[in-house]
This record gives C-alpha cells, structure tokens and sequence, in this order.
C-alpha cells in the first residue's frame, strides 16, 4: 500500500435504486486499482464550504480494467443529499483508498457476510475478493422490507445469499442476527464478515465470541480528516485505549473493539 | 518565485505556511498525497506531561462552514512523542515546533525541559484548549495567570516560546500584552471558539464532550480581528490561523499582521489545502510585483 | 397543531419565533411575502435618544456561511421612531419589543420612559452593539456596569426588561448572573461576534467601519453554547438567536434552555425563514407526540 | 406595485457568452407581469449555506406572455460562477421584483441608454418600455474590447445603438463617457438613463448637471435583504442622510446622490 491519493473524479453514471439508495459510478483508476476490501474513500458533497467536510463511504465494488469505482450510499442528510444530484460528467473531489480493509486469507475458506442495511456497501467488493482467493461465500443480508435489500443480484455471482426482513416481505421473517444464529446451526464457518448498525455489530461481535468463529467488523463514526491525523473518529478500544476507525478501522477483528463501550 | 521565507522569532521557514496543533498528526499521514518539505513548518497535536486518552466519542461534529471537535488533548505524553513521533517528523527536514499543554506552570516547565536538544526548534504554549478540564483555556484568560506561565517556561528554555491565544476572552489585546511582557516570543491567533451542537432527535448534546471548539472558515473573521488588533499592539510576530484555506485567506491575515499562517481545519475539506496556499501566495506576489512576502505583513493597516 | 405558544416575562406570544433586532425592519418590508401576523413578535431596529446617520458604506460584507455588518445604529431617534414607524408595526397585532442602545445609562433611563404606553410591550437592553464607539458593548463586557444600566431601566419602566448580551466576553455567566441579579426580567442572547474582513486587492478593511459583526449559521454554535451555559445559571427567562434558520436550529436552542427565539440573518437567505421555523417546529412537535413546546425548553440539560 | 414575491424559478435555458457572461431565462411568470426597468431579483446561487447571502442582479428582458424573466450576468465570484453551472430544469430561489425602477414618462420624448460594460443589463428591458412609450431610444454602449459589448442586436430593435471600445475595436475608440459627450454635442435629448461603473456613474452625473439633462443612475451596493430592512445597502444622499440602493434606488436621479461620496 503506498497511502492514499486525492483525484477528482468524473461521475460516469448514477442510478436511484430502492429505499433513498444510490449506485454511483465514478472514473478513478488508480483507486480502482489500488483499493482493498472495506476500505472507503472521503467524498467532497458540496460546491462552496457548507458542508465543509467530506463524506466516508466504502468502496462498493471496482472495475480494475475499467478504471471505474462504485459506491452504495443512502441518502441521510445534506451531504448525501448533494450527492445524489450529481450525473455523468459531473466531477467529485475524492481521498482514498483510505483505513484498514478486511482481511482476506489467501488460503482460502468458508466466509459468512452479514450485510445490515446499507451495511451491505463494502460487502461486495469483498465477496468478490474471497471468491478470487478460492473461498466460499454465502451472503446474508437483512432490512425491514424487502425494498431494503440492495443488490442482492449482485451477491449472487458469487454465492448464495440469504435475506431477513422484519416484515417477512423477502426470506426470513426477522433480524439479521435471528437469520445469522439459524445459519450458525445449519453450517460451520471459518470466518464472519460484518457491516451495520451497532447493535447489529455487538450481536455479531457476542456471537462470534460465544461460538469462537473469528468475524470482522466495520465500523462507522463521524470523521474529519479521514487519515489519522485528526484523532476526531475514535472508537473504545478492548483495552481501553481509543482506536481511530479511518486508520486502525474501520475493519477491526471483533475481539478489538469495545461497541458502544 | 516571489521570495516567501520568513524567519519567525528565530525560526527560519522557507514560506509561512505552518500546520495548525492537532490537525496533521505528524505529517507522515499526509505523505502520500504531496511532498511534506514543501510546509514552513510543523507543529504537533498538544502534549502533555503524561499519555492523555482523549475525550469520548463522538469528538467531531460538523457545523456550517466549520466544525466542532472535543478531542481533549489525546496523545502519548512527552516522552514516547519524543522516542516514537518526533524522528519522522524530523524526517520530513521541516522546522518542527512542539505544542506544549500543561495543566501547571510546572508542567510546562517540565515539558520545554524535555523537548529542548531534540531537533524541536520552537515551543508553542497552549493555553487556549477548550476541550479539557484543568490547565487549558483557564490558564489562557486571565492576563497575570497567561503571563505567570510564559515567564516560567522563558526561564528554563533557549527555544523561541510561541504562545497560542484563544479568542473566547473579552480583551485579546491585554492578553497578547501581557504575555510579549512576559517574554513571549511570538503569538499564534487564534485557538477555536467554544461552542456546542444539540441533536434535536436524541435532545442532548452530540460532543460526548457536550461543548467543543469551533474552526473552520465560519472564524475566519473572527481571527483577522484578533490577529489585526494585537498586530497594532505588540512588537513580536504573529502566526495567524482561523479558517485558512485558500491564499486569499492566507493573504487576509498577513495584511493584518501575520508574518507567518497555519492551517488547519482546510486540511479535512482539501487535504491539498497547503500546497493549494503555498502556490497562491506565490502567484500573487508574482501578480502585483511583491518581492518579498514579508513586506506585505500588517500591509492593511501600515499604509 | 401543538401548543407554541409562550409567555416571555409577561410579554404573551402565540409562538416563540420573534424577529432579530436590525433584521427586519418595521416588519412592511415583508408583508407582501408573508403574514406578518403569524410571528410571535416583532423586535424594532436598535433605536438611539437622537437620530443616528449610522456608519459609511460598506455595511456588508458577506463572510463563509454568515456576514459581517457594520451598520452602526442608523435609525431615526426613538421620537421620530413611535410617530412614524411604530404606528405600522403595531398594526400587525403582533407584540412589539423595543431595542434600545443608548450610549449612558441616563440616555437608557430616558427611552424608557418616552417609549412606555405606546403599545410597546417590552425592551431590549442592547449592552452589545459592536459597531457603535461609545456605549455598545462596552457597557456591556464589565457585569457592574452592566447591572447598573439595567438597575437604572428597571427602576424607570414597568415594562417586561430583556438585556441583550455579547458573545465577546470571557464569562457570558457572570454577565448573565449580574443583570439577573439587577433585575432583568429575560436575557436576549447572542448578539454579534467581532469580526473583520480584508480586501486583498485593495489591501484594506472591507467594511467602512473596519470591523463589524459576525452573524447567520457560522456562529451558532457559539450560540447554543451560551444558551446552554446560561439558562442552567440564572431563573430568568432567554431569547436564543445566532444563525437560526430552520425548527432544527430554533429546536437546538430551545432544548439548550430558551424560551423563545430570534431569527436574523436566516432572512437573507431565506426571506420565508420564520414561517418555514413556525411550521417546523410545529412538526416537530407532532411527530414526536409533544403537546407544549415550552416542556422542551432546556430539555438537553433537565433530563 | 404589490411588494415582492419569493418564486422558485425553473430555469428553462442558459446561455454563454462573450466575456465570461452569461445569459439566463428562468420562468418566473408573476415576476414577468409586475416587474418594471431597472428593477432587480435578489437570487440564491448556492444550495447549502455558502453562499449565505442572495445576488442581486437586475432584470434584463421579459416575455410576459410566456412569463419568461430573462438576467444578463457576469462571473465575477463564488455566487455567479454557481449561476453559471446551472442549466434546463434545475430550480432558483428569487425575490422580486425588487427596488425603485427607472421613469418611463408616457408622455414619451427623446432618451439616451448609456450602458458601460455589464451596465447594459438592466437597459434592454428600459428601451423595450420606452420604445412602448413611443420614446425615440438611443443607446450608447461602451466596453474595453468588441467582445465585453453584448447584446447590441437586441437593443437595435429599440433604436440607435452606437459603440465606443478602448481598444477601437467596435465603434468609437475612446471611453463611453467620450461617446456620451460627442453624441450630446450632435444631438439634444430629454432624458439620460445610465448603469456602469462608479466613475461612469460620475461622469454621466456630471455631464447632467452642467448640461442641464436630467438623468437616472442605477446603482450597486453589497445587500443582504434586498428589501430595506437591514440598512446595509446604503449610498450618501445628497443631502447627507444615507440613501438605501435596494429601497431608495438602485435608481437615483442624477440629484438625489453623492457618488463617491
Ligand atoms: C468508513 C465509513 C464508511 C461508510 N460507508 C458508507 C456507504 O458505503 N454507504 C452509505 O450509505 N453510508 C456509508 N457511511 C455512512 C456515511 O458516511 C454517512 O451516511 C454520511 O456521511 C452522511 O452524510 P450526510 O451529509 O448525508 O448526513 P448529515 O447527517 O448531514 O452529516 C453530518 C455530519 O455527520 C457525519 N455523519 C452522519 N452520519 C454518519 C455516519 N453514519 N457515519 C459517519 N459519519 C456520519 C457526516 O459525514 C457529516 O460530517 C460510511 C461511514 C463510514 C465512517
Ligand atoms: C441592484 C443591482 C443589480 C445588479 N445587476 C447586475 C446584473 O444585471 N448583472 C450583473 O452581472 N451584475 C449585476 N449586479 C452585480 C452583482 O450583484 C454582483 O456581480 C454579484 O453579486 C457578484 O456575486 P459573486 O458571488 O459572483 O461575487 P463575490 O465577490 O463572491 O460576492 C461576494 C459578496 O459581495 C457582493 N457583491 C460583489 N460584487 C457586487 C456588486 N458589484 N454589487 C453588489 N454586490 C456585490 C455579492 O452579492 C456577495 O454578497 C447588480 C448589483 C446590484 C446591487
Ligand atoms: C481536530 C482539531 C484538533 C486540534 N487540536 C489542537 C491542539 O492539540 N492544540 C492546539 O493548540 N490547537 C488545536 N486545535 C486548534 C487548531 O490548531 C487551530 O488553532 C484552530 O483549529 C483554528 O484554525 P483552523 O480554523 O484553520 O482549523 C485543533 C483543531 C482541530 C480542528
Ligand atoms: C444587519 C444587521 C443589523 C443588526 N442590528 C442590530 C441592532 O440594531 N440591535 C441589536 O441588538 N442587534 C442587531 N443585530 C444583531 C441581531 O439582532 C442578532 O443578535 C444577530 O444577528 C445574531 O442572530 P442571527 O445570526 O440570526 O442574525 C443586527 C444584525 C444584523 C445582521
Ligand atoms: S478522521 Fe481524523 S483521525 Fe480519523
Ligand atoms: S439590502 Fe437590506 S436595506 Fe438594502
């Protein structure tokens, strides 16, 4: 990894698709290329300097041969909101790749992903990396109702994948963890990947301790620099100490971080 | 290229353009996105004697054309910055100052003590913290007490002391006098304003902090004043911070009365920020036929 | 519809959203956008013993996110004031308060009396207009100064006395405490910061007063802080204002402990500010089953 | 006149042209039917709060019938070069119409439009009202370079338009305030409507009072309201008080202000 590097981005198309959600699609090779699983960029959402910071969101999914980038995002509040205004042509100022990724053995295995939400986001680059790497994927993928689960086509290419909603309108009537506990009694895994809420997180973090399967966690909090430099982003770390989740994070090994601590 | 060095209070910088306390870690996280030795000079997070855990989180929080952040002085204390941060920094073959944050006198004493013969060639006492609960701001707002501090740290150390100011006082002018009396060598203006953000859905504050301090071009105004007024008032430079992000900005307050700038909070809007001033600042004295930067400092009110 | 309404000293209000002081003139300028009736009050324009021409131009200067304003009291005399501008201003049914900057307590004493029993229902004690050299905030920084500026008001008038503070102070509690303790009945909190801008081409101030004061959403937290700190320290009821422009900003104010708020600057931005407010807070309230609006006021900080 | 109104304005095409200047048509159907010459939008050219203050800029030309508003602009900062990225479709917030216009005596007579650089904006729909009035129009326009004179073609349709250039390249070589004297020696006219410049501003003052020519000046102050509600918009009157340009103006008689002062 040779750090990040700041480019200005040309917006090669944008699609709305469910649920305030966007699919955006930008030129920028080098990040294409140079990116790992979980790992996210910092946007600039707006002209003038309100609103004066850039936004955190994790690589969807690249296209290396392309030279193009992804991203999932909902719209949440004026950044977002700016965001999803924009169409092809239009140029975003981008840092990235930016934090530690997943780790993805080379050696190969059985993954479990559980994507909440639009936890989902740094899920499919990284399905697509352990399938490349000989692993073996399945995908759960949980919301309220079905218009809540993004992309699931897409999980498909490289796995199965699963679905809870609270409403039973897609798979499972239920939460993510009620459909990750069912699918823990079904088949062992020999690593957990995880994205979403925080107590989606401490759920996922609780079982993987009680069953002893290792699991990966993304985390979020608010940023400002997104290097390390700001020490704006802690989170609690096991031992007390604040961990940084744009540097340290935002992947860390479930054992590592306290949530909500 | 216009000749932009200045050598502020001894310290000799190939153009004004500092790091902001707290706002570039120790630069090497920047590293990759231009090349470091192009700065005027570094200047750390806050020190203190003992490792600091910081405030809890959230620290940040974004408000119009600025933001909030009660990060509360996290750091390793002194000594491991001294063994594990300082020699990257040094590394980067840029002047690098220390910003020193005790809670005593004693405690400032202590640290120029420690940080002189390390390579540090300046120390900027904070006594404009807002975000912790002893020394800090406290130290900062009373002109006999700011005073008291700075002729300690003076006594124990031959490196050029920079004090750092903070806005949120009635009479910023005594306060700047009181601590060139005192034997400052120089002012770094200004540290953040306090202020809070409530989120109106969980109705309480969003700092874990609950207050924090306020940066960003939303102060820049409040910052030209600052730098402006002292700059008519005292006969030591002046390092001018508060919302710098372009060379316009940078310009506003040299023609107030900086000899030398910081910047800070742009870094999170452009991480380019510094090299996007640096560059500007040229361009315009190669515009309007000014050989020396220099000659433009307090230019607004000179003339 | 929730319950919006409040009753501020005595002074009955059928929502807390009144008009800054300086902002909106007789409130006519808005009439035809807006029915002007909807405000909960209407607060004057700050108004002299004598007529004030007020400072040379430039007055604004528009700042990242805020502005700069330099105005310096231009107003017709308090005299001039109830024969030929409040005649209108009451004519929208809408409690009218009076800002008055006098610049001796004496001159104070005197508006008071000519301004009692002309339909006005209440004062504003401005100690804190930044643009003006004599009176302003510099009866507004000292707390015994303060107090007895409004000692004297209090003594002459039976109206409802809301002292409006400056943010440019060490310790806007103190100053709080002090006013309370003189009799206040509310407090008007904040009033501008001091700021300046420079013109790099032209190398000067840009404003014709050379500094000015620093309002709209940059400052508000600034604000909400001072509210915050405020309201926990003194019984008396507070006006928040600083860059108010949606029920979100009148909302963070409110549940930081102000009963009522100001909108100013938001009316450039946007000239339907306070409806756009009334309506939301309104909302607000719905969607969170809130009967009173006033069960919120300092909500952040009882709970 | 019924007071101002706050319009959220379709833009239905932009245009570019010479000189970094621009010209917009928005659809704004009250503003069209109620605006009179000389008078002004205050429009928000940004969509977070940076920019905080709205743009003054006056009305060009309008088509009442298709309720069309057309503003002539130049880029000149962060505000207009916002404006400038706008296109079909996208949606502006104004206020207007704003300020005192200028006078279109019925009775008609002869008038001369002097027009210096971006001054022209607020003249094409002045010579259309005149020309309405069965005034005899001709127009002076000046500029530092053929390019910086825009729309002469449209102010044709009104009358005699004559040029002057620093440069020479268009019309007369020499300044407009040259022009205005040369076309007063030629010819005598009933009234002076002039928008440039402060130091053409003077001249065409000065001009008037010692030619005993009535003139109209139209005006620029920084605003914030727009409305006269702030005061800080202000010029010196000539009898010492403080004038407001967006309430009292943006056009003054020759007499009523003291430019520069
Ligand atoms: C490492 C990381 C990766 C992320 N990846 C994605 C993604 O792929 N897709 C997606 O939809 N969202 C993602 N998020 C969340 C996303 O950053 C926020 O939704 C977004 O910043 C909201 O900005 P806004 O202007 O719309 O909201 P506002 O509420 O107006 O934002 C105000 C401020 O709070 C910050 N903020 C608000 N919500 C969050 C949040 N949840 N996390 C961090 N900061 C926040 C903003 O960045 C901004 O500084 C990620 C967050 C992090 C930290
Ligand atoms: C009544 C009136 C009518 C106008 N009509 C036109 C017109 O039709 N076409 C046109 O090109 N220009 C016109 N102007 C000038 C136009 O308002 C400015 O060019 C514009 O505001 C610049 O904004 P900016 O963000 O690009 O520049 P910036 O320099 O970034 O603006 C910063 C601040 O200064 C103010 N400002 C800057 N220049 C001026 C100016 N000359 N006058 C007033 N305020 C200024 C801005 O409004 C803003 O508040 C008019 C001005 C007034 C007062
Ligand atoms: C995240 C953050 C951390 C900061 N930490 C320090 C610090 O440790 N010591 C200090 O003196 N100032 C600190 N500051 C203040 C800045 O150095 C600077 O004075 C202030 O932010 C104003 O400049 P700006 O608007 O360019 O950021 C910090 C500011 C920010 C935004
Ligand atoms: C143009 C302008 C004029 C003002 N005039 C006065 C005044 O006459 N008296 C006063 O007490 N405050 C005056 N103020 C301050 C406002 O009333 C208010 O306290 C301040 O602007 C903060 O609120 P805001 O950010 O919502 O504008 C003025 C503010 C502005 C912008
Ligand atoms: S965002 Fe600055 S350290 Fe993480
Ligand atoms: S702009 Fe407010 S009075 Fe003219």
């Amino acid at each position: 990894m040779n750090g990040p590097g700041e480019f200005i981005c040309r917006v090669s198309a944008q699609v709305s698709l469910a649920s305030d959600s966007y699919l955006l699609k930008l030129e920028a090779p080098t990040l294409a290329w140079t990116t790992s699983p979980g790992q996210f960029a910092m946007l600039q959402c707006g002209e003038g300097l309100d609103p004066f910071l850039r936004r955190p969101l994790s690589i969807h999914q690249v296209e290396r041969k392309r030279g193009v980038v992804y991203f999932l995002y909902q719209v949440r509040g004026q950044g977002t909101r700016w965001l999803a205004k924009r169409s092809k042509g239009d140029m975003i100022p981008l840092l990235g790749p930016l934090g530690r990724g997943f780790t993805v053995n080379p050696a190969g295995g059985k993954g479990l992903l559980v994507g909440a939400g639009m936890g989902v986001a740094p899920l499919l680059l990284l399905a697509s990396e352990l399938a490349n790497q000989q692993w073996e994927v399945v995908t759960l993928m949980g919301a309220q109702t079905a218009s809540g689960i993004l992309r699931p086509d897409a999980f498909m290419d490289y796995g199965e994948v699963r679905t809870a909603t609270d409403d039973g309108s897609s798979g499972m009537k239920g939460t993510i963890l009620d459909l990750l506990n069912k699918e823990l009694d079904d088949s062992s895994y020999d690593m957990i990947f995880a994205c979403g809420p925080l107590p989606v997180l401490k759920g996922v973090q609780s079982i993987s301790i009680d069953q002893g399967i290792p699991a990966e966690l993304s985390l979020e909090e608010r940023m400002a620099c997104g290097v390390g430099a700001c020490l704006g982003c802690t989170c609690g770390g096991a031992d007390g100490e604040y961990l940084r989740v744009c540097q340290e994070g935002p992947v860390f090994k479930a054992g590592e971080v306290d949530i909500d601590g | 290229m216009a000749d932009l060095s200045v050598n502020l209070a001894g310290i000799k910088m190939k153009n004004p353009v500092m790091s902001a306390s707290g706002t570039f870690g120790s630069g090497s996280e920047y590293a990759s996105l231009f090349d470091i030795s192009k700065m005027g000079a570094l200047v750390t997070k806050g020190l203190t004697l003992r490792p600091r855990a910081g405030n809890k989180p959230p620290r940040i929080c974004e408000t119009p054309a600025g933001l909030l952040n009660a990060v509360g002085l996290q750091n390793p204390g002194v000594e491991a910055f001294i063994s594990d941060v300082l020699p990257e920094m040094l590394g980067f073959g840029v002047p690098v100052i220390a910003n020193i944050a005790g809670s005593t006198t004693d405690e400032f004493v202590e640290m120029a003590r420690q940080l002189s013969g390390t390579g540090i060639v300046g120390l900027e006492i904070n006594i404009s913290c807002p975000n912790v609960k002893t020394g800090g701001m406290a130290l900062g707002t009373v002109p006999e007490v700011a005073a008291q501090v700075v002729e300690a740290v003076v006594k124990e150390t031959d490196l050029p002391v920079i004090v750092k100011l903070t806005p949120n006082v009635t009479n910023i002018v005594e306060l700047a006098r009181a601590v060139a009396g005192a034997g400052a060598d120089a002012l770094s203006l200004i540290n953040t304003l306090v202020g809070m953000v409530i989120d109106v859905e969980q109705r309480k504050p969003v700092l874990g902090n609950v207050v924090g301090g306020l940066s960003g071009p939303a102060i820049r105004p409040v910052g030209v004043w600052a730098v402006w007024q002292v700059a008519q008032a005292v006969d030591i430079p002046i390092v001018g911070m508060g919302g710098i992000c372009t060379g316009q900005d940078a310009l506003e307050f040299i023609l107030a009365g900086a000899s030398a700038v910081a910047v800070g909070s742009a870094f999170f809007n452009n991480p380019m920020a510094a090299v996007r001033i640096i560059t500007e600042l040229d361009e315009y004295c190669t515009k309007h036929g000014v050989d020396k930067l220099q000659d433009l400092v307090g230019a607004a009110w000179k003339e």
